[in-house]
Order: C-alpha cells, then structure tokens, then sequence
C-alpha cells in the first residue's frame, strides 16, 4: 500500500491498462512529454511512445471523432479533453455519434471509449470552471464516473476503460493533488483517508457503485467529487452537536445507485443532495426527484438540493465561493432539512 | 490504371451496382408518396457514379463513412439491400432493427460504418477508423463521403487537418452537386473548387467529373494505392447534381429547368451504358439481363420489406448499452 | 381574428418585428427564398432583402458567433438553427460566448438574441427528434421560450426579440403546420382553440408566465410543447370520469413561472409533469424538484414524472410513440397519482 | 504607407505601447508570485509587436477580440491599465466588477470585446461584429486575433469561411508563437505557415515578421484600409514568440534555450529602440522619459487595484440577465 495523489493514480491506471491491452492508447492535448495540463499522463510517452500516447492540435471534436472511430475498430482509446468547459466544442461526437452509435446500429457496433476530462471551479474564471455533467446524465448512451480519492480514481477509471460503452470520466482539479498529509482530520474523515492509500495488487472499482463515507442515522448528504470532502467537513461539525450524517459519494452519476441513496434515506428519512454544478435542472434536480420518487414515504423533510448559484462562475475568489456549495451553505441545507419534525 | 485497362467484368460490375442503385431510390420513391416510408428520403439518384467509381476500389473490410444522402454508397459498399430496405422502412429487419432509418445505416460487416444525420459528422469518425487501421497495422483504407455543403462545418477541417498530420489511410470523397438544401454553393464559398480549399491541409486535393464513373474510378484508385502505402489522404471532389429534390418535401424550385436538363445530359448511367455498347464487348442483351435481374433483386427486398415484423419497442432499450 | 398556423403566426411575428425595427434581421440555413425547412421565413426575403434575410452556409457555430457579435452592436439577430439536434455543433458560442458575456462584462453588454429551433420527434430518426432544452435550462444566461399555439407562438416570439437577453425559442415540428380545424375537440380543448386565432392588433406573450389551458382542482398536470395537448387529451378522458385535471402550460421554462406552477399543485395536492425530453436529468426532474421544494406540505402522492424514456429517439414509429410520452402513458401516471389518499 | 512616412510621434507612440505591455506583464508576473493574483496568467511579453502594430492603426471605435493571451491586444487598444489590473486581481473596481479576471477583459468603450478561455471562440464573434458594422452602414472595422493553435479550431474555419463569403470588414491577426502550450506547430500542421491554410478562403493571406512592429503596422494598415473600403476580410500570420511559459504554471522545458535565445535576439522592444535612436530624431532622453512614465503609470495603476474593494458576492447576480 502506498499514499498517491489522484493525479498519480489515474497515471497509474492508464499505464497498467495500457500494458495490460494493447487496444488502450491515449489521445489529447499536450499529453505527451509536457504530461497533460495536470500531470496525469507524465511519463507514459517514454514508456509508451508516440503512438500510444497521442498528442492533438487543439481540435476537440476531432480528437472525439477519432477516439470514435478508433474504438469502432475495436479499440480502447482513452481521450483528454483538457477542460470540461472545452468539451462544450466537441458536444456534437459525444452527443450525437459515441453516445448514440451503439443504438443506432440496432447494438451491433461497441463504442468503448473514455473521455476524461477536469472539471470544477479553482479561480480560472468561466471559462475553465463548469461542472457540466448533467447534461451528459441527460444523453443517453453514456456513463459517467467521479472520483473523490486515489483509491477511487484509479480502480473507477480501469473500469472505465475495460467498460465497453462511452463513459465520461470526470477529475475535480482540486483533488488532483490532494494529498493525503494535508486531509482534514477527524473521525468523519476516516473512511476517505484510507482511500489515498493505493495497494500494488490488481484491483478495479466498478462503475455503478455508490460509497459511504461516512455513516449516520440523522440525515443522508449525498454528493460528488470535491463536495464530498465539503460535506465531511460538515458532518464534522453535525458530530459535535451530535447529528449523525451519513454521507454518500455517488461515485458514478450514470450508472447511478439508486439503492444505496433510497436505502438511506429510508433510514434518515432526510436527505440533502449537494453537487458542485448550476441548481437548476443540475445533478441535483435528479438525485433528489428520483428519492422523492422511490422514498417518499420515508421522507420527514423536503429534500434539501445545494448547488452553485445560477449563474456562471464568478473569477473573484470570494465570488466564486459564494457560488458554489460551500461549508457554510451546506451546513445550512443541513440544518434546515432537520428542522422539521 | 487507365480507362482502357479496367476489365470488362468490373466494368459490368459497376452498371449493374448504379443501376441497382437508381432502381433503388425509384422504388423508394413510389413507396413513399404510397405511405410506406416514415419521415424522409434523402435520394441520390443522379449521383451513382460517384458511389460507385469509388467503392469499387474497395475491399469488403475497407470501410466507408456516409451522409444523408448515404443509400448509394451503402449499396455500392455492398449493404444488403433487403435489409437496407427494411431499415428504410422502419421494420424490425432492417439492418439497425429499425431504429436508425435511412440516416443512419450501419453495415459494419460490409464495411459500412454509418450514414449520419448531423451533416459533416460522419468525417471525424472516418479519420478514427483510419487512425484504428494504422494503429492495428492493418492495411485497410476508409472513405469518407461527404457533400460540398458539409465542408462548412468546422467539425470537418479539425478532422481533415488531423487526418493530413497523422497521414492517415483516408480518403475524403465530396460529392458537390451544387447545392446545400436550396442554397447553391457560390453564396456560402468565395472558390468554386471545393479542392480549393482542402488544398491548404498539404494534401493531394482534385476536383473531377464526378458523372463520369471510370474517371473517379481511376482516380479513386491512386488515392486508394496512396493510403494502403501510407501515404496519407486525398481528398477527391466529385462535382455531380441529384436529380430529386433535397429530401422528400422538396420540389426543388430553386433550381432552373435548363439547369437539370443540362445534368440529366451527363447521367452517369446512359453514359456507361453507351460506353459499354461502344466498346462492343457487352451487347444490349447482356445489358438487358443485368437491368431485369436488379429489378428482381429489388422487387424481392421490398417484399421482404413488406413482410417484414414492426419493431418490438420493448426490445431496443437493450440496444442502448453493451 | 384570424385563424393561423403556428408557422405563419411566427414568421408575422417576424415580419412585424422587421418593419417595426430595423435592427431585426434573420441568419440561418435555407431561410431565404425557399423559406426555411419549416416555411416559417417564407416570403419575408422578398419584402426585406437579402441582408435582413441572411441565407448562411451550413455552419452552426458561424451562425451563432455572427448573431453574439451583431447582438453586441446592438442589432436584434434572429438565428435558425433549422434542428435543435444541429445545436449541438454550437453549443461552445451559445453557452460560453452568448449565454455568458453579459455578466462576464460585468452586465455592460447586452446579448439581445434569438436562437430559433425546431424540436421533438417526427419519425426522422435519432439526429432529428431531441428535445435538449434541459441543457439550457442549466445555463444561466439564457431565457427558453416553448410555444404550442400560433397565438402564443406570435406573442411569445415578439417578447423573444425585444428582449435584451439570449432566447431559446423552441418550435414544435408538429404544431407548425397544425390547424384550428383539426384540433381535438371537447371542453378541455376550448381555450387552446381560442389560441388559434391571431388578432389584428399588436400584442405580446410576455415571456415567463405560464399559461393554464385547463382548469381543474383535483389535479396538476404540467407540460410543453406537443405534450400540452396530449394532457389536454387525457384531460378529456379523464373528465369523464369525473376527474377534473388542471393543465398548465408553462411557455416558457427560463424564466420559470414557479408561482402558478406552485399555486396549482397546492390546490390540487398533485401534480403530474410531462415533457418529451428524456426523464433522467431532463425538464421533469427540475420541475418535479421545484414543486417538492415550495409545495411539500400540501403533496398527497408524489410528483409523476413523464417523458422520453432514457435512449435515444428510434426510428420505427411503433418504437418512436412508445419511447415519447404519448396518452397512455401520462393517463397511468395521473392514475398512479391519483391512486393515493 | 512606407516605414519611411510613419511619422516621428506615431513611432514613439508605438514604443510608449509596447514598453506598457512589457512592464505590464513583467509586474504582473512579480505580483502572481507574490500571491496576489487568483487563478493563472497568459503572459505576452515578447509577442508586443503585433498588438501595438496592428491596434495602432484603428480608430477608438474600431473593435477588437483577443484570446486568453489579450492583456497586449486589450492595452494596445486602450484599455485603462488600472481597471485592467484590478480585474485581473479580481477586484470589484475591475473593467467586469472583478467576474471576468484575465481570461474575460471586455472594454466596450474602447472597442474591446473580449479576451476569452476558449481558444478560437473569439473568431466568430469578430465576424458577428463586423456583421453589425457592415448591416448599420458604419465604416468601423474588427480585428480578430488568434494564435496558431487556434487555427485548428472548427470554429475559426467556419468565421473565417463566413467573412469571406459575406466580404465583412474583419481582419484575422495570427499571432504564431509556434507552440499551443508544449505543441509545435509542426506536430499539428502540415504547412509550415499558417497563411496558405488560410489562403483558402479566396481572401489575401499573408505571413510576416511579427516582430517587426513597422512591418506589423504597415502590412495591418493595408488591411485596415481594404475593410474599410468593403473589400472584405485580410489574414496576417504574425511570426512572433512567447518569452514566458503558456502560463504561470509552465516551466517551459519543451523549448531549448538556443531557440529562447534566438528569439531574444530578435526582441521586438530593442529593435524598435535601436531604431528610434538610429533615425536620431528621439534621442535616450526621451525614451528614458518615456520608459519612467510608463514605470509610474504602472504603478499607480498597481496602486489602485491593490486599494481596490473586493466584489462583494451579493450584488454579481444581477450581470446574469438584462
Ligand atoms: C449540422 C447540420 N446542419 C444542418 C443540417 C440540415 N441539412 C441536412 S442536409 C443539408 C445540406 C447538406 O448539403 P451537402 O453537404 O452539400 O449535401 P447534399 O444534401 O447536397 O448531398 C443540411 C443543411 C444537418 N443535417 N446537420
Ligand atoms: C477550446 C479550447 N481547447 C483547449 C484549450 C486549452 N488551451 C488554452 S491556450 C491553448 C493553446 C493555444 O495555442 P495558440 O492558439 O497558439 O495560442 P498561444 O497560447 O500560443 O498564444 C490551449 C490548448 C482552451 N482554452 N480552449
Ligand atoms: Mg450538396
Ligand atoms: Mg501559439
């Protein structure tokens, strides 16, 4: 075992599938020698070479409809698109061919293939900021992952690349280089910090798979990515007054978990669903219909959904905070979900 | 090769697939004013010597990517024509069982990897597949047809550009019959050449007869000898005209009369067959014979067609994920 | 009065908007002289000109970024996108360019645009039928406008354009042509028969308030578009029974009339709500996640939501009807809602 | 106009520009050490020539867009440096109220339509721009720069195909710094300039020395003058070079330190310089003057914005809608 970042993790995965079968190849921007503008492919040129580790022009539909076609041909071709915001320029390949090809060949033709991409807000400005997975949830065809720990990054993208549909793979850019020395610390904590370690041996996290972070009984917070490590910290706090939250990392949006969430919320009977995109008609819209929809019996609360404010993300660091979900909002969503008896 | 040295046999070989293909889209006509076909057509017939003088170059695993206007290339590639007619028809048969329709026919053991309803799409995806063949080390090539409208998109210069600095095995293959919908290319393009424009990815980029099938045989075979010795792409621009409107719903009043009657003088098929009978090698007869048996052949796809079982919509939802 | 199609009516909406100002004008594939795949523009050309009315290449995001840039000279673009699954190839300069500059200048420039559209299935296959209106729902920055009479579809287009925002205008393809004549008949179909006819006199729809085609106490039946009348016809049979369904039609989903969404459900304790967009992360989610937020108390059933089924449209028509909501499946889900105490 | 008519003022102007964008970056590039700049900067020293060449010869109402690299192009045009600071710190004062930072500058009272994140998505607004220009009957003109990795973009061949064909009042300035982060040029074309990728559109396209200012000034003026005399659109690809890494976070190391050298060699500050004390007419003095002036300037502006309020979150909602 071995504390990684995910940066390292995800590195980890693609070399050990890339060695695994040779149909796995890389392509995207700036992924060769220079690594990827997160560092995740370092070092696989030399190991690898340029013909499976493919550096593009900044052509992102072209670099789908290649990966498309190549995966038509039987292969595995992992693509980076640099930042989510940059996918917004390649929706129609993902969209309209690798989502949909599959089906309209009366399943006759296999479309495996991931993108991987970074998403969320770390004060680059709108530009290099949105959390777009819902409308990737909102296309059928398609699968999404998103890790929060190294642990999770590696085995969620070696399943990713062995799955046989397109999935859409997201890296939170603040959890990149999270290390596990500089975690918040706690009992809430517990359960992610032994997800930094990463064992030698052989392992995958499958797609479809929620996890719980952290056990309660008062109120189910359900969430992804770098929100995950938010809700944590409330939950912390929630422990000190003495409210048990349990906290539920989705993990993967498409295939979703819908019994692990629903078995909660029968529990708690509460639940506040906290995801770093836009509110409306966002990930969290889903989550909280769809426990409405098969627990509604069980809930004492309207579901609480905390998001970004609807509107593009702000440059000013103090701005920005104040849009997306932060500690305080959260903690509030909380507080005003337990309200009611 | 030249003219002179292509054999008698192919020559035959790519009469019978043109006509099978103008056939094709006639019955396809009549069933649709009858009802028979859902939503829309989009015909090629005019265009056949395009479909044809290319893919007969092709082997069964080389591969080709299609437009809207895709059913000509589909036959020419050698889709079934029963199951294409069925897919046309919405039947639980067709090739894609019914849930693509005419814009999006897939075939892959044929080769045929998609017609498309997102004009310029199906481009990106040829360059995929050809960068699939280089990576596999295989030596087989993909065409990639596509009309003089879609060289509008964007989508389509990334993925020629990429194709010409990966030196791909493809060959992109632009079908310029004058007009996008209604609007003819001199209002969205300040070249009259689409090779013009092409020219500026460093690659060969020609502008050719499109109508006159031996023409874009021969020259379709030097880009295909190019791209097996991974030479890189060619980009070929056939100029040609469909006789029918757009799609089904359009009479096409944009276009003069003159202007039709001055392409239905070239038609790629009266011009093979003449050519056929000059060369005196192939006889009326023979011709004959070819014309009746495609029109079997078809009569035959459409009954299947007919007979064919409504999709079970209980069933697809398995279609979505492997 | 007059009666008119949902085509004419928008394209006098056009006209009228052009002779009124000359900052209107029109961009977009084949709306010259053959007058747009839906005939909407037809004859306007002969009365404004080639440079009001801008045939364009087929080059989508072209035509966006040249309406953002005209829009910011203060001139009112009205671009078609003829398919809305052809926005697909233009979401970078809809989402990133015109949904966003005005704030990201810090609100000193105005986006005054309208992107028309044509949605929903009609047997065209997969590239021809999506409903994607969630996407923008999920983009602040943008108004959405859906229409589903010529009366609406007139004032409603007139409120688009003199708007200082990006609108989406969404047009059915099956309402365009869809005549008074032709309509259902029956109670429930009175007011949507009234909305027909297209006065001579200007008027507007103004944008953000929904409209109820139908009153009624037991329950709410939310929808858009074509799915309006096909709750209008379960509407009908449910009458018969006895059962008063109230349907509201929400016009336009940003902004979102959360008010008679909310004071409807809250008289009737039941809402059903309908869309043709795929279910999962789709228009049903958000709204079924509103009326939980401001109506939880006085819910007697859960929400029903009803839309596409999570695959992309088929094109067998068989398959096409069973994958869209058609009647049966909204009367079993107002059923189901009514079926609880 | 010839190098020898530029008159004396103009030239001095010029430099007065370029040192701006020189010490504008270089005091940038202190200050984000220092931590007082959120998120990342794209630094353009080396590259002054083109904007000051090119900017320097629009009207105040003539209309730029620029790219993720735009504080040159956004000071050239006129941008107030103490607005353009504290946005780019973030500050409520800033020319967008501290929302946009660097990648989002919009200067409309000076003809400034924004930098932006996304590369080549400022290309079709330009053309949209000049759209407006050309409908109103004004005689205005837009300058689109790009960088070389930009052309790569579908987005930019479709603009640049639009202008073309609708003959607006646009000209495409391409600032080919040969690398797109760590990519060459070479690894992402098969043509060495970009110009003859361009030439395609049947508009004149040409490829200079950007870091030339005079060549930049004079060639760009030609351009101008077409635009304005509704001769259509003019593409320059501006051979230049990029001094720092793509942004703060690049070291660099995918470019050896000879080719860093060679560029330095041909920096475009001191040949301006060298030439300016040459012709003899501005002697050091006057530069030196110049150079303190720009120094205080700068840090008045620094000043500023580091005084400058936070945004206050509470009031940003209301940019969203009009
Ligand atoms: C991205 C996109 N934009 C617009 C359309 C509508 N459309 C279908 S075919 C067509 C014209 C295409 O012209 P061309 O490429 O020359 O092919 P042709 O129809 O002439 O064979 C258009 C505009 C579409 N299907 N996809
Ligand atoms: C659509 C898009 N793809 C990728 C990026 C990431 N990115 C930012 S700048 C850049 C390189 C651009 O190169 P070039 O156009 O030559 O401009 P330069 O940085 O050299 O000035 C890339 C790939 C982006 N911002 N937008
Ligand atoms: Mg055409
Ligand atoms: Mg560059």
């Amino acid at each position: 075992m071995k504390t990684l970042t995910i940066a390292k993790a995800l590195g980890q995965a693609l070399s050990e599938e890339m060695r695994e079968n040779r149909n796995v190849f890389l392509l995207g921007e700036n992924i060769g020698f220079f690594g990827g503008s997160f560092q995740v492919t370092k070092g696989l040129i030399d190991e690898f070479g340029v013909e499976r580790v493919k550096e593009t022009p900044v052509s992102e539909t072209a670099i789908i409809g290649a990966a498309v076609g190549a995966a038509l041909m039987g292969l595995r071709p992992v693509a980076e698109i640099m930042y989510m915001d940059f996918i917004v320029c390649c929706m129609d390949q993902i969209v309209n061919q690798a989502a949909k090809i599959r089906f309209l060949s009366g399943g006759k033709l296999n479309v495996p293939l991931v993108i991987r991409t970074a998403l969320g807000a770390n004060t680059h400005g709108a530009h290099h900021a949105q959390c777009l997975e819902a409308w990737f949830m909102h296309t059928p065809g398609l699968k999404i992952a998103f890790p929060c720990t190294p642990y999770e990054a590696k085995g969620l993208l070696k399943s990713a690349i062995r799955d046989d549909n397109p999935v859409v793979f997201l890296e939170h850019k603040l959890l990149y280089g999270k290390k596990e020395t500089n975690l918040e610390t706690g009992q809430t904590f517990q359960r992610i910090r032994s997800l930094f370690s990463v064992p030698e041996e052989e392992y995958i996290v499958p797609l479809g798979k929620a996890d719980i972070k952290n056990e309660g009984k008062d109120v189910t917070i359900i969430a992804t990515g770098l929100m995950v490590y938010r809700c944590l910290n409330v939950a912390e706090d929630l422990a000190r007054e003495g409210i048990q939250a349990e906290v539920i990392d989705l993990r993967s949006l498409v295939p979703l978990d819908k019994r692990t969430i629903i078995s909660s919320v029968r529990k708690t009977g509460r639940a506040v669903v906290v995801s770093e995109d836009q509110v409306t008609a966002g990930v969290t819209a889903e989550i909280s219909a769809v426990i409405y929809e098969e627990a509604f019996d069980y809930l004492d609360a309207p579901v609480q959904r905390v998001g970004a404010l609807d509107i593009p993300i702000p440059f000013s660091p103090l701005a920005e905070d104040y849009t997306i979900p932060n500690k305080t909002r959260i903690y509030a969503a909380v507080k005003k979900c337990l309200e009611r008896n | 090769m030249t003219e002179a040295t292509i054999p008698e046999e192919k020559l035959q070989e790519m009469y019978r697939i043109m006509y099978t293909i103008r056939r094709f889209e006639e019955k396809l006509y009549t069933i649709f004013l009858s009802g028979e076909v859902p939503g829309t057509i989009h015909q090629c017939d005019g265009q056949e010597a395009v479909a044809v003088g290319v893919c007969e170059n092709l082997n069964q695993d080389d591969i080709i990517t299609s437009t809207h206007r895709g059913h000509g290339h589909c036959i020419a590639k050698g889709i079934p024509l029963h199951e294409a007619l069925a897919e046309i028809m919405g039947k639980k048969t067709g090739c894609s069982g019914g849930v693509g329709g005419t814009m999006h026919l897939y075939y892959p053991e044929k080769g045929i990897y998609g017609t498309t309803g997102i004009v310029g799409s199906g481009v990106p995806v040829a360059v995929g597949l050809a960068l699939g063949i280089r990576y596999k080390g295989e030596k087989r090539v993909v065409v990639s047809f596509l009309g003089e409208g879609a060289v509008n998109q964007g989508a389509v210069h990334e993925a020629i550009n990429l194709a010409s600095v990966w030196k791909l095995p493809v060959i992109f293959v632009c079908e310029n019959n004058k007009y996008a919908v209604s609007t003819p290319i001199n209002e969205t393009s300040c070249l009259p050449d689409v090779s013009e424009r092409i020219k500026s990815y460093g690659i060969p980029a020609l502008t050719i007869d499109g109508n006159n099938v031996i023409k874009v045989y021969t020259v379709t075979r030097q880009a295909v000898e190019r791209a097996r010795a991974s030479l890189g792409p060619t980009f070929i621009e056939c100029k040609t005209y469909r006789y029918k409107g757009h799609s089904r719903s359009d009479p096409a009043i944009y276009r003069s009369q003159e202007e039709l009657n001055s392409w239905l003088k070239k038609d790629p098929l009266p011009r093979l067959r003449d050519y056929l009978l000059k060369r005196k090698t192939t006889d009326e007869a023979k011709l004959r014979e070819i014309e009746n048996e495609v029109g079997l052949t078809i009569d035959r796809a459409l009954t299947f067609a007919r007979k064919s079982p409504q999709v079970n919509p209980r069933e697809i939802a398995n279609y979505v994920f492997a």
